[in-house]
């Protein structure tokens, strides 16, 4: 818990504080724009394509939109709690990531770890405590707004959010048990070895459970009910314009983000290779990876690219070609492994998101309850059970 | 590590239990009432994490853990019957919830 | 020894029977009552005699026999112990208790056959038999006040047996409240004797007595006071002057139980507490002198008022006092065997004389009056003749048990250690009074034409459950006496032989002044060289027979040969004769001198006045006291939570302060 | 003066602010916002005192689970602002004076009392978590069984009070 014993930790925090933020903010921007294509070709479309080569740079355009437009505001709202929620949202949203170690803690700085800001030893409790306060945001938006749908979502979703944190939780804690800590890094590396190791295999229950949960807790599709456009409008930020709404809009993928990390650490051994140390090949791969994408990124600017737009891809093209290059170095080499593999995995599990979201249908509320109340819980209560009885059983034997 | 006196920490708990008291008897709504209990039980809460760090003890936590799982249960059964009031006198004001007098 | 290993037998079995017929008696037939009556009084009637025979077994050391069950009372040094003991005193009474009850209980299925509440009745009389015996085995002056209260209380039971009656519920009363005064005496007594004593117990009592010299005949010490309080406690169960009132009216109750109670065994205990208490008397002369000269007035004075009464059972009553007065007379002149022995030979002869007015009123269906009887001779000769034979009993006639108990009296009175002319002469004179008025009883119950309407009354011979206890109690009035038999021709008298390990330990200490031995027959000097025929002509012919015939002889004259003549002796001597008739007008001098300012008092001061004002005025403004304080105070819960919260404040604040200033002190 | 005062100090202010909003606002979510500000700063200051997880337990359930229970309630409820009604004579004129003294006293009473004098003494365990899970289920483990009942009673309660309204 030493996190404010020396002034070295704190400028070294800040500074990572900044990058992580900075990084997170077009992470999100890019989220929107990987989301948007995604969906748009699971539905046979183009998605976003005019804005910059690939539409690369229509995040920029919603950003600089939502920073023009009239930001309204209900006369008969409460003013003060109808400002705070979106911020509150955010800035919890954003909190999270600063628990979430991104590579090995053994990349120091000044003795600080590099690639996690917070290396708290019951990181994963502080998670849940900030993830659990991410109710507010949501039902402070509804109430304050003082209309009639929005309350309406605000009440569905901090409902649902409430009830899916519960079973949330209990399916993580299978986990906990077979790593015996709440660091985080602890978990991770209590899966080292190989995939096999990791805990998706033993608590695959808990896993199901937890990414379903999961879901439900960042209202999103299945169990966007919050936005259900259809029955509430827009649910709880029905009433927001311009940036606030941009706000919820972040606020949202930041918890889809941070949700995924904590997957990818909690079930997926988070910045572990998936296969053994002895295969050094698998150093290779991040620069390789890159260096792939700058030669699709070449052929495509060569093939199908005009004017602004092959500019830019050409710009893209050489970042990736000289990250790729970088990665290739040796003494980059290590240090780029934990972060390549993380990013991938949550990629990933990001993808999977979207991809949910593109192909299922939503569910009607009541559903939606007893589906958390009356499957989850029970089935991560006796995964739970389960755990604790075979780990007591291998403690005996 | 930590060089703030104990002390300071349990005359902030004082300050905020006494809040808490004036909440309490000052406030008319009900639930803000319910409220006001609850802060007088982090003050104590409080009060027990400052003693426990003091004397080195952990039996402190552990009593403060018991006080928020009471506090919980309490929260679940008292806002149920503040529903219950609220759905029977058609008010919060604790002053219309009288009849209990002789 | 089983029965003196568990004494409680006898005391139990009454109870036992007195619990089942109360109780559960109601609801039973007629037999069952009768086994359950009867059959308990027989047991311990029967558990007594085997009592006896072991008691005969018993080494003179081990007597009195005393056996302890437990501690009833224990505060600081005052310990009462529920203890019994026996010695020959109590042996003879136990005897006549329980012999007696069983008769009368025999008697009284007859008697009471047509009678409601005849369970009630069987069990009030069992419980009295319980509390008799707790008297007479009694080890300690407070278990024998329970027996001599739960007596009383069973008499006030039965006298008020027919509740519907008005006077019978008012004689109850008067019994109760008379006898209380007496009471209250006793009660003080007691107190006294513990004071003095720092004990209870008999025996604790009497070796401190032993160690104490006798208080002077003149003086008033501890003992004679403690002796005369007793005593008026006697006055008051035993029916003497001046609180004999009750003892008439008390002939109320149905006749078993004027026999039982109010004859044979109740009243008498009075004498019994004297003799058991006698080392006491024995050191106070003057006390002594008291309970003589009460006895011999009481015994003059009753059988004068017994001469003019004209309900045959009031008759009795009023004998029965004057033959207490006899008993109390004895142990007055320090003749406490004399007076036990006549306190049984009257149980006998007198309970036999209530039995059979008892069975004349049963055959005449309920009339008492002697002047709507007569001639009854032939139509109930068993009734008439076992009457006639109780009556020559206590008439004193030679041979009858009646004869040896008053002639021995009389010469203690005249002749022994407390010896006094007066007291002898009244009783000489009571002894001729009796049997007149017996004989008048006899004369004008059997003899003379009937003045009942024969039309109207069918008289009927009693049943045999009443014909049998009579006939017994006569065979034991005629041949009761003949213990002393011998006695009249110089032997011994078993009887006081028998008693006397009982009064010789604590002997009898004569006055110092010593007075004129007078030649009044009786036995002088007992038993030395005169010969046994001179012995027996002198007491056969002793002042007691010659008064006993004279009286006969009068009573034959006025009732049978000459009426008239009563008649002009009457009117020679008016004043004397409504003075007499009227009983001395002692009920009318108490109604006016206590009774009606009692009365007054207690309506226009203690219930006008105390109760009324005080103690309601009390316990209603403590009722109104509350009242409104908790209306005042029920202001504070306003039901509104804010106010509480500020009243738990406030003790918050004052419990802080506390501590506050506990740590600042420390 | 060093940063854990500074610390201290901020949270401190925080959690007393927060107190008196709940006082003198009187729109009932606000009170419920400023009571999670305090919990929250409770929260840092377990922290500073070394017990974390004891902070993370008062995010997680006083500010996450009970607060939200009370915004929730609040929200359906549809809780206006409070009026003005002064009943209470007692409240209104006792109150005050008597809920001042009471925290001077606890104040001074803390104050001045023996451990007033000297800091934290003492290191805390290597990893208070694992000492405080084994405290918790060795020697207070009945109460914790006891605890959990408590909690079931509750449930079962709420769910009572609640299905009377249909």
């Amino acid at each position: 818990m030493d996190f404010i014993s020396q002034h070295a930790v704190l400028v070294v925090s800040l500074v990572k504080i900044a990058v992580v933020l900075f990084l997170a903010m077009t992470a999100l921007a890019y989220l929107s724009w990987f989301e948007r294509k995604v969906v748009a070709h699971i539905q046979s479309r183009w998605g976003p394509y005019y804005v910059g080569a690939h539409g690369l740079l229509q995040p920029l355009a919603d950003g600089l939109k939502f920073l023009f437009k009239e930001d309204v505001t209900p006369p008969a709202s409460d003013q003060l709690v109808y400002v705070l929620a979106p911020f509150l949202a955010l800035s919890l949203a954003l909190t999270t990531l600063a628990l979430i170690p991104f590579g090995p803690p053994n990349v120091r700085v000044f003795g600080q770890p590099v690639f996690v800001i917070s290396n708290s030893n019951i990181g994963l409790l502080f998670l849940f405590a900030i993830t659990s306060m991410g109710v507010y945001g949501v039902a402070l938006a509804g109430w304050s707004s003082n209309s009639k749908y929005p309350l309406l979502g605000g009440l569905r979703s901090s409902a649902q959010m409430v009830s899916y944190e519960v079973s949330l939780t209990l399916s993580v804690v299978g986990v906990l048990l077979l790593a015996g800590s709440f660091s985080l890094n602890g978990i991770i590396e209590s899966q080292r070895g190989h995939i096999g190791h990791w805990y998706v295999w033993p608590q695959i229950i808990g896993f199901l459970c937890y990414i379903t949960a999961a879901i439900a807790e960042t209202n999103r599709v299945p169990f966007d009910l919050p936005e259900a456009e259809g029955e509430l409008v827009a649910g709880f930020h029905t009433e927001y314009s311009s940036f606030k709404f941009a706000m919820f809009f972040m606020a949202e993928y930041a918890n889809m983000i941070t949700v995924s990390c904590l997957a990818t650490i909690l079930f997926f051994g988070g910045w572990l290779a998936p296969f053994p140390e002895s295969w050094t090949w698998q150093l290779y791969l991040p620069g390789v990876g890159l260096l792939a994408l700058a030669l699709y990124c070449a052929y495509d600017t060569v093939t199908s690219m005009r004017g602004v737009a092959r500019l830019q891809l050409a710009v893209f093209t050489l970042l990736a070609l000289v990250a790729g290059i970088l990665c290739l170095l040796p003494a980059v080499m290590p240090l780029v492994q934990g972060p390549f593999w993380f990013i991938t995995k949550v990629g990933l599990f990001l993808f999977l998101y979207v991809w949910v979201r593109g192909t299922l249908p939503r569910f009607r509320y009541d559903q939606l309850m007893s589906f958390g109340w009356k499957l989850l819980l029970p089935v991560s209560l006796v995964n739970l059970l389960a755990t604790s009885f075979v780990i007591l059983l291998g403690k005996r034997g | 590590m930590n060089l703030v006196p104990v002390s300071y920490y349990l005359v902030l708990s004082a300050i905020l239990f006494g809040l808490g008291v004036i909440a309490f008897i000052f406030k008319r709504n009900i639930i803000a009432i319910f409220m006001s209990i609850e802060l007088m039980l982090n003050a104590v809460n409080l009060a027990f994490v400052a003693f426990a760090r003091q004397w080195n003890e952990l039996d402190g936590l552990v009593f403060v853990l018991f006080v928020i799982v009471v506090a919980a249960a309490e929260v679940a059964v008292g806002l149920a019957i503040v529903i219950t009031i609220a759905h029977n006198r058609r008010s919060l004001n604790v002053e219309d919830v009288n009849l209990l007098k002789f | 020894m089983f029965i003196l290993d568990h004494l409680w037998i006898i005391l139990a079995l009454p109870l036992l029977g007195a619990a089942l017929n109360g109780l559960l008696g109601w609801r039973w037939p007629k037999w069952a009552v009768n086994a359950v009556g009867i059959g308990s009084v027989s047991l311990s009637f029967l558990s007594v005699a085997e009592l006896i025979r072991e008691f005969l077994a018993l080494n003179p050391a081990q007597i009195p026999y005393f056996e302890r069950y437990f501690n009833w009372i224990s505060a600081g040094s005052f310990r009462v112990d529920f203890a019994l003991e026996v010695d020959q005193l109590s042996i003879v009474m136990l005897f006549v208790v329980t012999f007696v009850s069983l008769l009368v209980h025999v008697y009284s299925i007859g008697y009471m056959a047509q009678e409601g509440g005849y369970a009630r009745f069987f069990s009030y009389l069992n419980l009295f038999v319980f509390f008799m015996l707790t008297l007479v085995l009694a080890a300690n002056l407070v278990l024998l006040f329970v027996g001599w209260e739960g007596v009383g209380l069973s008499s006030y039971l039965l006298i008020g047996f027919w509740f519907l009656k008005k006077s019978a519920t008012d004689a109850g009363k008067k019994a109760f409240i008379t006898t209380r005064i007496g009471d209250f005496g006793f009660t003080v007594g007691i107190l006294l004797a513990f004071w003095t004593f720092q004990s209870v117990d008999f025996g604790t009592i009497f070796n401190q007595l032993a160690a104490r010299p006798a208080e002077g005949a003149t003086s008033i010490g501890a003992l004679t006071a403690m002796a005369l309080l007793l005593f008026a406690g006697a006055v008051g169960k035993s029916a003497q002057l001046p609180l004999y009132v009750w003892l008439p009216d008390a002939m109320e109750g149905p006749t078993p139980v004027s026999a039982l109670i109010h004859a044979a065994t109740m009243v008498t205990a009075g004498v019994y507490m004297v003799a058991r208490m006698h080392p006491l008397y024995s050191r106070a002369p003057l006390a002594m002198f008291v309970v003589a000269l009460v006895g011999a007035v009481t015994a003059f004075y009753s059988a004068t008022i017994g001469v003019l009464q004209t309900d045959i059972k009031k008759v009795l009553a009023y004998s029965t006092v004057s033959q207490l007065g006899y008993m109390f007379l004895a142990c007055g002149v320090g003749a406490y065997a004399a007076g036990i022995f006549h306190l049984m030979t009257h149980a006998f002869f007198k309970g036999l004389l209530f039995l059979a007015a008892g069975s004349v009123i049963h055959s005449l269906s309920g009339e008492q009056d002697m002047r709507k009887m007569g001639g009854l001779r032939k139509r109930i000769p068993i009734t008439y003749w076992t009457m006639l034979l109780a009556t020559i009993a206590i008439a004193g006639i030679p041979g009858f048990s009646g004869f040896f108990s008053k002639d021995k009296i009389l010469a203690a009175a005249g002749d022994g250690p407390y010896r006094n002319l007066w007291f002898w002469l009244l009783g000489l004179v009571a002894a001729g009074i009796t049997s007149f008025y017996m004989f008048r009883l006899i004369f004008l119950t059997f003899f003379g034409k009937a003045r009942y309407n024969e039309k109207k009354v069918h008289v009927h011979e009693s049943p045999k459950s009443m014909a049998v206890p009579l006939i017994v109690l006569a065979a034991c009035s005629v041949g009761g006496g003949w213990f002393a038999a011998p006695h009249i021709v110089g032997g011994t008298d078993y009887f006081e032989a028998f008693l006397d390990p009982v009064f010789a330990s604590y002997p009898v200490e004569p006055l110092a002044s010593g007075q004129a031995s007078l030649p009044v027959g009786g036995n002088e000097s007992a038993g030395t060289a005169l010969d046994p025929q001179a012995e027996l002509l002198h007491a056969v012919t002793g002042p007691p027979v010659i008064a006993a015939i004279i009286g006969l002889l009068l009573a034959w004259w006025f009732y049978i040969r000459r009426p008239e003549a009563a008649k002009r002796a009457m009117e020679a001597m008016r004043g004397l004769y409504t003075l007499v008739y009227n009983k001395y007008y002692v009920d009318e001098i108490y109604a006016a001198l206590i009774v009606r300012p009692l009365l007054w008092i207690s309506t226009s001061v203690l219930w006008h006045v105390v109760d009324e004002k005080l103690i309601d005025g009390t316990v209603n403004g403590v009722a109104d006291a509350a009242r409104h304080a908790g209306a005042r105070l029920r202001e504070l819960q306003s039901g509104n939570a804010r106010s509480y919260a500020s009243w738990v404040v406030l003790g918050a604040v004052g419990f802080t302060i506390l501590l506050l200033g506990l740590w600042m002190v420390r | 003066m060093s940063l854990p005062f500074i610390l201290f100090f901020v949270c401190a202010g925080l959690a007393i602010l927060g107190a008196v909003l709940l006082i003198v606002s009187r729109e009932p979510i606000h009170s419920a916002l400023s009571l999670i500000l305090v919990m929250v700063a409770l929260a840092i200051l377990y922290l500073t005192l070394g017990a974390e997880f004891i902070a993370a337990v008062q995010v997680i359930v006083y500010a996450g689970a009970i607060m939200v229970l009370f915004v929730f309630v609040i929200m359906l409820l549809n809780a206006g602002v409070e009026e003005r009604t002064n009943w209470s004579q007692m409240a209104k004129y006792a109150g005050l004076p008597l809920a001042v003294v009471l925290l001077l006293e606890i104040a001074q009473w803390f104050w001045r009392s023996p451990t007033s004098a000297r800091a934290v003494n003492g290191t805390p365990e290597a990893h208070p978590t694992h000492a405080l899970s084994v405290l918790l289920f060795r020697q207070y483990v009945f109460p914790f069984e006891a605890t959990s009942i408590l909690i079931l009673i509750a449930i079962l309660g709420a769910l009572v009070l609640a299905k009377r309204q249909e």
